[in-house]
């Protein structure tokens, strides 16, 4: 296969209205030792029919899960179809950044909409149209911190997800700035007197997530507070977005900033990608944070529209100054969370109720076999930690039987030995938790 | 248009919840008051409506599937819809990340042999398919230098940027902590060699290079190029985001570059979104693999797996292992085109954009006349000089045309830039016409100027107010 | 817009044809010369080409998606969109249907458990699915007619319709062999009894009769219809077309019917397609049973399986089992709305359709002013006199105002009829804007008609001549 | 779930615009006794998550087969990509019928263009927007016949596909219509001299397939010749449309009509249907078909458009003496057909050939096994009949193996006992045709 429609006449007349006798004086630039003659070690060219059987047969090496029991970072949540159907409209997804706003205002109104739904659920006054994903909003908002603050700690809890914490890792390192971590006392929460003695002057920002690694949902507010009152500002976290449909917001509690992964809201697990990362933040951060921003405005007649605004933050105006080097992001993945919040409306905390049912019985049904016991006493969500005789066993069992196991905590924590991160979420029926018990016992 | 939240009324939805099949506990015991929100104030619609507001909405909206969308740079073009069904098979979107290995073979076996074809393709050592889109590329990329360096015990706190790059070199340079200095750009488009000579020495850590450069231009003298750089002990980063002016003709390994970060959305035919999701993989030659984020797949026949034992590595740039889905899409289109197909493709997109030049130069300054590669790039000079028709103008009263405008006001060295990049899935016929109505435009800038800079006149929408929109920003509808 | 021959270049094609992994015989030696083909003049087009072709032509359609289509007698309810994803499972789509009972039994458990879901909606002994659509519903139905008296060795050549029914009930009777007679309606629009009475003969297979009738009216003398028919040995036939008036509320089994099909694609929701696909199951009373299409579902629990072994049987009219795929949607619909659900959709039709009507009934003529089912019918004398405005003009310029028009000039007894059908899915905010339209149309058809006779103004082409279209038939393409 | 918008509010709103106080009101026409409480034995409704799960537990009960060895009136093809983006295209599939032209250019051009493409392929004049599948076509051509010729008999061939026969039957008894089957020679074409011998000046049509059903190409020039110096017609079917890309077609061959079955162009097998009946005909009897016409005009300023035409023949207008009860069609699937062929283009010529060599290769390979025989020595298409020693074990044997084996003969045919009609299209990899084979041996 390939998609260019030229016919050999239009080849041959295409050369002679630019001059040139063949394809190659095209690529003359091209030093004449560095010429391909051939692209080696290439697959040869297949039809579509062959290319479907091709991927076909790739995709089917994978084992579909029956069952999926870990989240720690992405969930398994339903998706009504709605969302698909929208999504797959060509219109939208074969547009790219809305630059031309005229002809772009169903995406530039969408992302609109979506910055709203964000701002409200995550208890801001603003967000953007999205970050990559939940790690690099979260690296990205701690930059911004300490660049406009001037000060180059950062101080992040050790309940926030271990990948997150290390892409922060990644990015404060290339600034030049330093982490200290933070631990978490018995009962799953943040240590709020290690926090306490960690801040001073040099402290730009203090992160942690709620619900954190752990499913445990943490006390915000006083440490929005710690924070301001040392000078620095509060990035809150979340794991699983539908959280917000029942939990205060952080936003709500004085945070500063708001990050997170949106996968949750509709979009697929794809084995980890695309996503799309929530960023929201206080009004006052409005002209320094990174990413796009759909705005509302009018046209000649006065008639509302919307345009990308703030651009000036951006780096194809200020270049090495901009407030991030986001260009492409995650947009179709942000329609997607747009529509798939619409849809839910009101019912998103009906939802997060079920989550709360859900993992209330997972959690109680798996303390009842012999030798489970509970690690962390704070509530939670739908995610929760439980020691058991023999982590490891126990997920080789549930593979054996296409059940994809729980999330094992001690790869990052080697203290929390045998110690499984479980998640529920609707998409786990009675039956299958049942099924569960009994394969584990 | 009504938003959504104008169509909400109280007791609508358009989801609905399953009835719980376990125990319904009290939120508030298990939960806590104080954790709990107050208020949820998300849109209230029936399915009819949402669905309704939604594909009214895309109808407002421009994509390739409708037509013409030569927005340089920016590579749009057409995205095959096998590579959305393949992408859509429940296996590729069904697997948790989480998942081990043993289940995701295919995923792996798919990632894995992605990687070894871009680095055939590209004449790169290995290839990591993490960064998310091309700025996270090049950040990923920069990083790796900065490691490399660091590892080395060099302290190189500069990189050099060329006046025609694009605006997220630099921006990732700085994201890096390097200062960026710029490099200018000779009077034929290239890089100006001596400016070089003059800048490289051993407190730069290398060079960010675009070739071919936004100009369209293929640096000629890129051996010399190289070979100042790496005589300093730099590194040559390349933005590979024009490698769809080059496949099969050339190879960055070969050329020199020591990391490259690729734009699948662009040269790899995935969609691009309304903005997005791309996928940025980065290429490094055999003295950056060390540096490679993690976790990198490991093949040990005949299974895969991910491991994150890389002690030199610059670490993760975001969660997991990449825009996934959207890798699918570029493996399946590069394995659809073989490498016939790809060269083809190239050189489709050569000649359009040179078909294009040739055509338009009568009627638009061209301030490099030589042979382009895969985009050609205009100035309006001539338009702004002749009556106030400026090249934004232009670019609106295309829109009436019924295309897309092009990238227009970059590179930033071409003053009133047109950006053109027909890509090859264009046909003659679309180009023709194309240009047809670029001609009619530039006659129009003569003879009305007034009707072009009213421009558009057949939107939803006439020309909207930008000034306003940054002055008051207003980013979060307000219930009135 | 061009046609897709007008961009046919030769050398370009969409779908291309893998190379053979067999050995390639010469086609002359197999097949002989004689049965070659000569030419094969299809459209030559590249896939960015097609794609933008049905795509750009698609935006000139307007569907239930993008707006109100109130067309009356139609039901262009909301199509939810999870039944589409169910029918495009690939366990649904991929079996052929020469596949042995083995591989079907998921779609036998479906097809058997819908007829029997039908069954228990409608009051009748059994269901067939076989039918595309509802004409050809009518037309088993009536075939079952005709057998049934066939087997009883009576000669009944008359079969009853009323002047209000659907063009498809006399064509259907007459596709049968049947004379038909028409029967009247009376002043409050339902059978006029008396008429029933004297032409009800034993020489009358049946009446035809549709209830709600095509003025959206109940017919309250459905018992004494019944009787009178069934006194001379006579079948009741009902139309289901319109059971979206009493899903849960009346059964036609109760009634009276001993025959009557059904609208799948009408009443359960499931899409047009722009003219179809449908499906027309057809439900008949105990008397019946054994003269249903062939093949039927049997059920030897736990497996289902086909069987042609009625000897009674009409036979088949068409080949396999029915829509199958159409049914599927139409399944998911049933079982996701269960009882509550369809009862709430036929009380919401019901509701709106009252509502809309009186909303108009002072600026439009209501010829039956009564309490009326899932539709009404205005007629367009009003404004026909007062200055000329015909219907058809009425209702080219509701597309103005964004809004598919009703059904216009039917039924045939309301002269200028405007049929509006707004289902159920149909909002208040709707149904009042829509209703605002209307009434601005008829205030402007006094204030500006030329204006009204001018519409449509806001389409892609204006009024098409029709007269023009069928005294010079233009129905294939020919090369210029 | 249940998809009315209204709240309860608006319930009160409109019943008191309607001057009701309660709905039940609204159906006081339906006589009391006959008023339902309830709707006995129905299922209690479903979440849309219930409802998928329910359903593709549903459609998990049928056995996905691994390979299709039977046509007999459904074909397997490769479906492009394309077909399914156009066909899911909102604008078309919510639409119906297109009776307001201006609002409904998109289906009217695409069906315009259909009826073009299929005039084409089947060597007539004009086409008609689609019936409901080949066999239904097939009957009313033959009503058509008779009703306009005031003859009363048909003949047809026995090789014509059993079940159009059986639909043929039923829509002649109806009309009192009689019917003469004329039966097949050796080599499985149409026995030319017993068709000689059941014309007379009673028939209206002669009705004929090519490739027939044991996929034999029958010769029909002859036959056209013999129908009208009786003075009848000549309806030609076919079996698989894309034989229709390399083999003459009937229109071609002097056929008055060409009917059969679309499906191949671009539908899915799924289970039978829906399909669409191809109609196409002389341009002498545009004003006899039936079913929907899309036909070119101009609008007031003379710009060219599309509208549904002719429509005089329909019932609407002539109600009992229109020219057929059809009203909703198979746009659709005729929308599908028109991409598939348009997509395909002069490649159906290519696929027709691949489609042939497919064939030769099964046919070859089985008739090395022992005691496997060909029955008919005419040429073939993509279906030909094998004799075999034992057809059901074969048949049971690939049934294990998840295939779907061949159409067994015998079924319709007494005298055809062990007799398989095969099938092999593009779908067949030679793996696949090697495997069975093996497993048949
Ligand atoms: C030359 C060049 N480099 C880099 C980028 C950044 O790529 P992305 O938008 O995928 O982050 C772009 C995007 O427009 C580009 O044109
Ligand atoms: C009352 C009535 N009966 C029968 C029919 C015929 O149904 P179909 O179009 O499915 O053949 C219709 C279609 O409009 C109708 O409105």
């Amino acid at each position: 296969m390939d998609y260019c429609p030229h016919t050999s006449d239009d080849i041959a007349q295409m050369q002679e209205a630019i001059g040139v006798g063949s394809i190659e004086e095209l690529f003359a630039d091209i030093p004449q030792k560095f010429r391909l003659k051939q692209m080696p070690d290439m697959p040869a060219s297949l039809s579509e029919q062959e290319t479907l059987g091709l991927m076909q047969a790739m995709s089917r090496k994978n084992i579909m899960p029956r069952v999926t029991l870990t989240g720690a970072g992405a969930y398994a949540h339903f998706i009504p179809a709605v969302v698909g159907h929208i999504v797959g409209r060509a219109e939208f997804y074969t547009a790219y950044t809305p630059y031309q706003a005229e002809i772009s205002q169903g995406v530039l109104q969408a992302i609109y909409e979506y910055q709203t739904m964000i701002a409200h659920l995550t208890g801001t006054e603003i967000a953007n149209a999205s970050m990559y994903d939940g790690a690099s909003a979260m690296a990205e908002a701690a930059v911004l911190c300490a660049k406009t603050s001037n000060r180059s700690r950062i101080v992040v809890a050790r309940s926030v997800h271990p990948q997150y914490r290390q892409v922060l890792q990644t990015y404060c390192w290339a600034n030049g700035y330093t982490i200290s971590e933070i631990p978490y006392v018995a009962n799953g929460q943040l240590d709020v007197a290690a926090m306490q003695r960690a801040l001073d002057d040099s402290v730009a920002a203090i992160v942690v997530q709620s619900p954190n690694f752990f499913g445990c949902i943490e006390d915000i507010a006083p440490m929005a507070d710690a924070a301001h009152a040392c000078g620095a500002l509060l990035i809150a976290g979340f794991t699983d977005g539908t959280s917000l449909g029942i939990l205060k917001p952080a936003g709500a509690c004085g945070a500063d900033f708001v990050v997170g992964e949106g996968q949750s809201f509709g979009n697929p697990l794809n084995y980890g990608g695309p996503y799309l990362g929530v960023f929201a933040a206080r009004e006052k951060f409005l002209r320094r944070i990174p990413g796009r921003l759909a705005g509302a405005t009018v046209d000649k007649n006065g008639k509302r529209g919307f345009v990308l605004t703030l651009q000036t933050r951006e780096q194809h105006i200020r270049r090495e100054k901009a407030t991030s080097n986001i260009c492409s992001n995650e947009a179709l993945c942000a329609l997607a969370a747009g529509v798939y919040l619409a849809a839910l409306g009101k019912n998103l905390g009906k939802l997060a109720a079920l989550n709360i049912y859900k993992t209330q019985y997972l959690k109680n049904k798996l303390l009842q076999l012999e030798g489970w016991k509970e690690v962390f006493s704070a509530p939670v969500y739908n995610e929760f930690a439980l020691r058991c005789p023999n982590a490891r066993a126990v997920n080789a069992k549930l593979r054996a039987e296409g059940i994809i196991g729980a999330y094992d905590l001690q790869k990052d924590y080697p203290e929390l030995d045998n110690t499984l991160l479980f998640c529920a979420t609707e998409m786990l029926s009675k039956d299958d938790m049942d099924r569960v018990v009994e394969i584990i016992k | 248009m009504e938003l959504i939240f104008e169509l909400s009324k109280p007791g609508r939805s358009t989801a609905d919840v399953s009835a719980s099949d376990v125990p319904v506990v009290n939120i508030e015991d298990v939960i806590g008051r104080q954790y709990l929100r107050d208020d949820l104030d998300l849109p209230e619609v029936a399915e009819i409506d949402l669905v309704r507001h939604y594909t009214n909405l895309s109808r407002r909206n421009f994509g390739v599937d409708l037509g013409f969308y030569p927005l340089g740079s920016c590579t749009m073009k057409y995205n095959p819809k096998i590579n959305e069904n393949v992408a859509a098979l429940p296996g590729f979107t069904g697997l948790h990340p989480n998942a081990s290995d043993e289940f995701a073979q295919g995923n792996l076996q798919l990632m894995y042999d992605m990687q070894k074809l871009l680095s055939s393709i590209f004449g790169m050592a290995e290839f990591t398919l993490q960064p998310a889109a091309g700025a996270h590329g090049e950040l990923t990329g920069v990083m790796m230098i900065k490691k490399y360096f660091e590892s080395k015990g060099q302290k190189r706190p500069i990189i050099l940027i060329p006046d025609t790059a694009h605006g997220t070199n630099p921006a990732s340079g700085a994201l890096c902590g390097f200062d960026t200095i710029t490099l200018r750009s000779n009077a034929e488009g290239g890089v100006d060699i001596e400016h070089l000579n003059s800048l490289m020495t051993e407190d730069v850590a290398g060079l960010m290079l675009t070739n071919p450069n936004t100009l369209g231009l293929f640096e000629r003298n890129i051996e010399q190029v190289a070979q100042i750089v790496h005589s300093k002990g730099g590194l040559l980063y390349g933005d590979g985001a024009n490698a769809n002016a080059f496949l099969g003709k050339t190879r960055p390994g070969d050329l020199g570059f020591d990391v490259i970060q690729l734009n699948l959305h662009k040269t790899f035919a995935t969609p691009h979104g309304g903005g997005g999701p791309g996928s940025g993989p980065v290429g490094v030659s055999e003295a950056l693999v060390n540096y490679l984020p993690v976790p990198r797949i490991v093949k040990n026949d005949p299974t895969y797996s991910w491991s994150a034992s890389f002690p030199d590595t610059i670490g993760r740039v975001r969660a997991f292992y990449g825009n996934f889905n959207v890798i699918v899409k570029a493996y399946t289109y590069i394995r659809s085109l073989g490498t016939e197909g790809l060269t083809r493709a190239t050189e489709m997109a050569v000649l359009n954009a040179n078909y294009i030049k040739e055509k338009l130069k009568p009627y638009y300054d061209l301030p490099y006349d030589r042979v382009c590669m895969h985009e050609c790039v205009f100035s309006g000079n001539r338009q702004v000089a002749q009556s106030g028709v400026h090249t934004s103008d232009i670019a609106k009263r295309l829109i009436d045309f019924g295309y897309h405008p092009p990238t227009i006001y970059f590179p930033l060295i071409v003053p009133e830039a047109i950006m053109i990049e027909p890509t090859e899935t264009e046909s003659k016929e679309t180009l023709d016409a194309f240009c047809d109505a670029m001609i009619a435009i530039a006659q129009e800038a003569k003879e009305n100027p007034q009707r072009v800079k009213d421009a558009p006149l057949s939107t939803p929408v006439s020309r909207l107010d930008e000034v306003l929109a940054a002055r008051k920003p207003d980013v979060c509808w307000k219930k009135p």
